[in-house]
């Protein structure tokens, strides 16, 4: 199969999906002339002309509002924060408005609208352009939440996204975009709120999901030359969340540990690490673990920054624990 | 006013503005005698801009409402017994009761939602207006928004996109003097909220809100000049509300001969005073106009008061298009 | 000892806080000519003059990051938002600018600001106007987040936050305001980060916070009478979080229900029991069981709105379900 | 220009203006050599703004800044030696190295802070300035933006609180054509950003921005407004910034020749000219100060680079003013 990068993955589902439906258009700032600040849709402006690929002004909460609106009358906008760190000027918009539309409205409004957001530190991006704010979103309810680590996953979850018919918030990795892997020339989906099992083990159940898991995949890797079979599986979807893989694996192998890259306090680890062991406490060898960032703000030396998430050494560390 | 001399349009301006009035005394009635519940705003006194506004577009246009919107909702067409079965949280209501008074919506009648977040219901009218643009449809959409309003980040940023890119979209405010408790002046330093089209480059009018021709005069022509592909206009309208900022308002914030004062240049006794001082209509037939919107307000009440509550089961649907149940377990 | 309600007990700490620093001052909508929706500041203006208790605009983002830029020049703004609802509007200012501050600049600048918030559901005011978004700050590091139940402890806490040096998140709870409780003349403070243990108890731990608490209390009557001894923990602040209060209840019951009123997904209770079972988990008789509410957007209607956040019924029931 | 012919201050302006250019110029150098990571936003051609700004204030007064800040801080008296060490990541920087190009602040010179978010410095401006008047300590604060900043919602906000309000608060925006790849023009319907002082009431003015004496004038005057309790105003510089959005930008946005037709407008080169032109330097003069600004430079990268890297421990301290080991820990 041919290889590409996880950026032009995303880049081919926009592509693929205003070629297939009209009604499917994408807003923001610099995605026009520029093709987007990391290149995603770089020619889209010719192809598709200024009304379909639409250079925002500096306007986070203005421009996804415009796009909830467009969203209300039956459009598909495909809106990006430049970096998710800008989420929070959006918020209202996201959280009040389009994820609350359908329900306050009795079910009379849709709003199908996805927002990508890239996040993710190590960049040296600083305080301020370094965030994994998943658990931002995951406790609103009326959104969906999406955060692929592949390219496979990537464009098919795209596709997904863009054709679901309520808001979803779609979270990419900065560092992941110019990771390769195989996808396929054919058309494909991967449906919302399915996990997938990236390596099977039996002696411990790594969750994880975005650019954790690469890492627990070669955490998986020095952990199996000294024995230990982790079993990886990529949640993709955190809401709404395939608990039923997770549970399948817990009872096999009795030990969890649940890695993000977002700090730990609040993270996204601490519902998935709760709602284990609501459900399978007595199927538990030993207390789910979580390997997740410190509780601090991202710096900018490069003597600290990566020193305040994880890698894979620490997520061997955090499975030896279980496991030992 | 080209308008004012056609009995018919007048007759039918001032039965939407009675039907706006007595469905809002009637919300302010029932929420002293404790059967509505939350927060109810009554536009009582501002019903000739919402009326004004919406006969200058046609029924395929839109509009985007507040948490003042009884009005606007009337206004483009609501059907009064929906509403008031909404604002009783029954499940025969507009939302199915989840909603209430700040968040009718109806894609059909071109209403697109009031809104409980001030200012928010700015981008998404010029995202409407987007949408009419995008796909060519030729809709207008009418914004509606408080003095106090204007002065969120969600006013400039959407004005300004508007009018950067010409959207179809008519921005009306609805200048009360008030936001809450807080005369707008105390918190603005221009005398006029139309003057801050300036900052925009689009044309900023101020019209008399409590005249029903002056507002549908203003709002028409900025309505042509949108349908024409020229871009926004922001038109302000100076109204007042009788009513506290919610039922229940001690208002201590105003004196009682402002209030006065503008309950003299009431929107509606003026109307029915042009009409029948000019003939457009007898003193019988406006009472027989007025009593067929009293039942109709009555039947509303009716309606609503004996419509079934929404069942517990309706508490966890519609939160998402289908998956409910799995998504709202985790 | 005298008895104030909660409302009047803020008011109290707010006028105490002016008197004694003139460093101190209020911004919000409608605090001054008003004395605040919620009538909490009425008389201050006249008595502090326009310059200390203002009147904004609706600008939330604006006047919260006015009041970065006044805390940031050594003044202490107490600034509300009417409702925690619109924080989302203001959450640049709160969490990329007031929170990280002190961090980005290696300490040289601090914010002492404090943010109230009054949140909750059960009034009617639908969904823009009920939440409770606790999570959204408890995941923001450098941020203090306050969520008291009582009038002593609203007093005290506020107090102590507003002499802080650190942004803090003070949550209110709009129920609360009229509920009375003894509140001493005297000067006094509660520490932030100490929990209380409202009533102790022998057969399980009820960790709770805000108008939570008050229906932990009545839960905790209820189960006594068939024989079940409740221990209410009352964390107060949420972060910092004093575990060692929680731990020390967990290793004496052995069976613990987290009690919220926000939705469960990724509430902050999620973090609470991740902890519990990260360290505890030997000490534990029963999974740590959660009640929360649903992960609905908050409806309208009086049939329905209270069937979507824990009152007494559910906590009694799930705390049956751990001692059973 | 009465400072035009004060021969000393000319030089002056210049060695400041010559000292950003160079500061930018080698981080531009040390960034495509690897040495810098991060983003890099150089001020390389916009320099007559900061410093004409800067010398309009004195050293008690404040200025919040930007992602584009060198020059600011620079100007406001910033020590090249920390910064440099900042933009390495270095224990002796201005933030320990924690904070990076886009977070420097120094209360003690009255750098309130450069930003990353676009737009967030604007209410903390004017939040200096509400500081100012409750304390009555006559300060004035400069806020520095870019064009594409006047967009964002915090500019509205803020801008109408300070104009309400009268605050001491002077909005220097530094109108460079672009935010990032996008032509202002392209989303924003007004000529001159300085228009926008009509949606305030207070006075909007264009100085040109690669002439420091415009700069310094027009600044000057807003400065003495505020300082005299009149309020605020806005001030717009018109320039350009030679170098991309960030240093690694290829720039298809925008054209060879519009580049080109900027840098005959060198702010340095005109204001170098015009000091020997006027004989109010020599040629000797210029170079032993131009070297010594060079050497100075020099110095904050042997500085920066021979520096130690913050501890490890560093990175759990500073989240909270104490307890951070707890704070941290849950
Ligand atoms: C973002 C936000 N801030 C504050 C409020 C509380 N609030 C509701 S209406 C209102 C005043 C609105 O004033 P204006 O826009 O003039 O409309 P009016 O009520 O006068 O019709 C306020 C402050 C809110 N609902 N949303
Ligand atoms: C809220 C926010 N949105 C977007 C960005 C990304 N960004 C950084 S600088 C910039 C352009 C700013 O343009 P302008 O204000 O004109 O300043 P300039 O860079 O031209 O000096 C953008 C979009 C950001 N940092 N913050
Ligand atoms: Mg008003
Ligand atoms: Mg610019």
């Amino acid at each position: 199969m041919r290889t590409i990068n996880y950026g032009k993955a995303i880049s081919e589902a926009m592509h693929e999906e205003m070629l297939r439906d009209e009604s499917v258009f994408i807003l923001g700032e610099d995605m026009g002339v520029m093709g987007s600040v990391f290149g995603l849709t770089r020619g889209f402006m010719a192809e598709f002309g200024a009304d379909r690929v639409i250079d925002t002004p500096i306007s986070e909460n203005g421009f996804v509002g415009m796009a909830v609106g467009a969203a209300i009358r039956g459009l598909r906008p495909v809106v990006e924060l430049m970096y998710v760190d800008f989420a929070p000027l959006a918020l209202d918009q996201i959280a009040n408005q389009a994820a609350k539309m359908r329900y306050m409205t009795g079910g009379k409004v849709k709003v199908p609208l996805v927002v990508r957001a890239p996040g993710g530190a190590g960049r040296r991006n600083a305080a301020q352009h370094s965030q994994s704010l998943d658990a931002l979103f995951t406790h609103i309810p009326g959104l969906k939440v999406v955060a692929p680590a592949t390219p496979f996953d990537a464009k098919g979850l795209l596709k997904s996204a863009i054709r679901d018919d309520d808001p979803v918030v779609f979270l990419e990795h900065k560092f992941c975009y110019a990771m390769q892997g195989e996808v396929p020339e054919e058309e494909y989906v991967v449906p919302l709120g399915k996990a997938d099992i990236k390596r099977p083990g039996r002696d411990v159940t790594i969750v994880a999901w975005s650019r954790q898991v690469i890492f627990a995949l070669e955490a998986a890797k020095t952990l199996a030359a000294e024995g230990i079979e982790a079993e990886v599986v990529d949640i993709r979807s955190l809401v709404p969340l395939d608990f039923e893989t997770i549970s399948a694996s817990v009872r096999k192998t009795h030990k969890v540990v649940v890695v993000h890259e977002a700090i730990k306090r609040g993270g996204y680890g601490a519902e998935i690490a709760a709602q284990i062991m609501e459900e399978l406490f007595d199927w538990l060898d030993a207390p789910v673990k979580r390997v997740a960032g410190l509780n601090v703000v991202i710096p900018f030396s490069p003597a600290l920054e990566d020193a305040v998430f994880p890698h894979v050494p620490e997520i061997v560390a955090g499975v030896k624990e279980v496991v030992r | 006013m080209a308008l004012a001399h056609d009995n018919k349009a007048a007759l039918d301006l001032y039965q939407d503005m009675y039907r706006v009035r007595q469905f809002d005394s009637m919300a302010s009635k029932l929420f002293a005698e404790g059967k509505l519940a939350g927060n109810i705003h009554t536009c009582i006194g501002q019903e000739a801009v919402c009326v004004g506004a919406c006969r200058a577009v046609a029924a395929s246009d839109f509009i985007a409402s507040t948490h003042r919107g009884h009005g606007h909702c009337l206004a483009k067409g609501g059907d009064a017994r929906l509403m008031m079965a909404e604002l009783f949280g029954k499940a025969t209501g507009y939302c199915h009761g989840k909603g209430g008074s700040m968040h009718i919506a109806d894609l059909d009648l071109g209403i697109l939602g009031a809104n409980g977040i001030v200012g928010a219901g700015i981008p998404i009218a010029a995202g409407s207006a987007l949408a009419s643009r995008i796909r060519k449809t030729g809709e207008v959409t009418l914004c509606f928004f408080g003095d106090a309003a204007s002065n969120q980040g969600s006013f400039h940023e959407a004005v300004n996109m508007a009018a950067a890119w010409k959207l179809p979209v008519v921005f009306v405010c609805e200048n009360n003097l008030y936001g809450v408790s807080v005369e707008i002046h105390r918190v603005t330093s221009v005398p006029d909220i139309a003057e801050r089209a300036k900052a925009y480059g689009i044309p900023g009018t101020v019209a008399d809100g409590n005249d029903v021709f002056s507002v549908l005069a203003a709002v028409t022509e900025a309505v042509e000049r949108a349908r024409r592909g020229d871009g926004p206009s922001l038109v302000e309208c100076k109204t007042y509300r009788h009513h506290g900022h919610y039922e229940g308002d001690p208002q201590a914030y105003r004196s009682r001969d402002e209030v006065e004062k503008w309950k003299r240049r009431d929107p509606i006794v003026r109307l029915r005073a042009e009409i029948l001082s000019g003939g457009m209509a007898g003193a019988d037939e406006m009472a027989a106009l007025e009593a067929a919107v009293d039942r109709e307000i009555e039947a509303a009440v009716t309606f609503a008061a004996e419509s079934p509550w929404p069942s517990a089961s309706e508490a966890t649907t519609c939160v998402y298009a289908t998956d409910n149940d799995r998504s709202v377990a985790r």
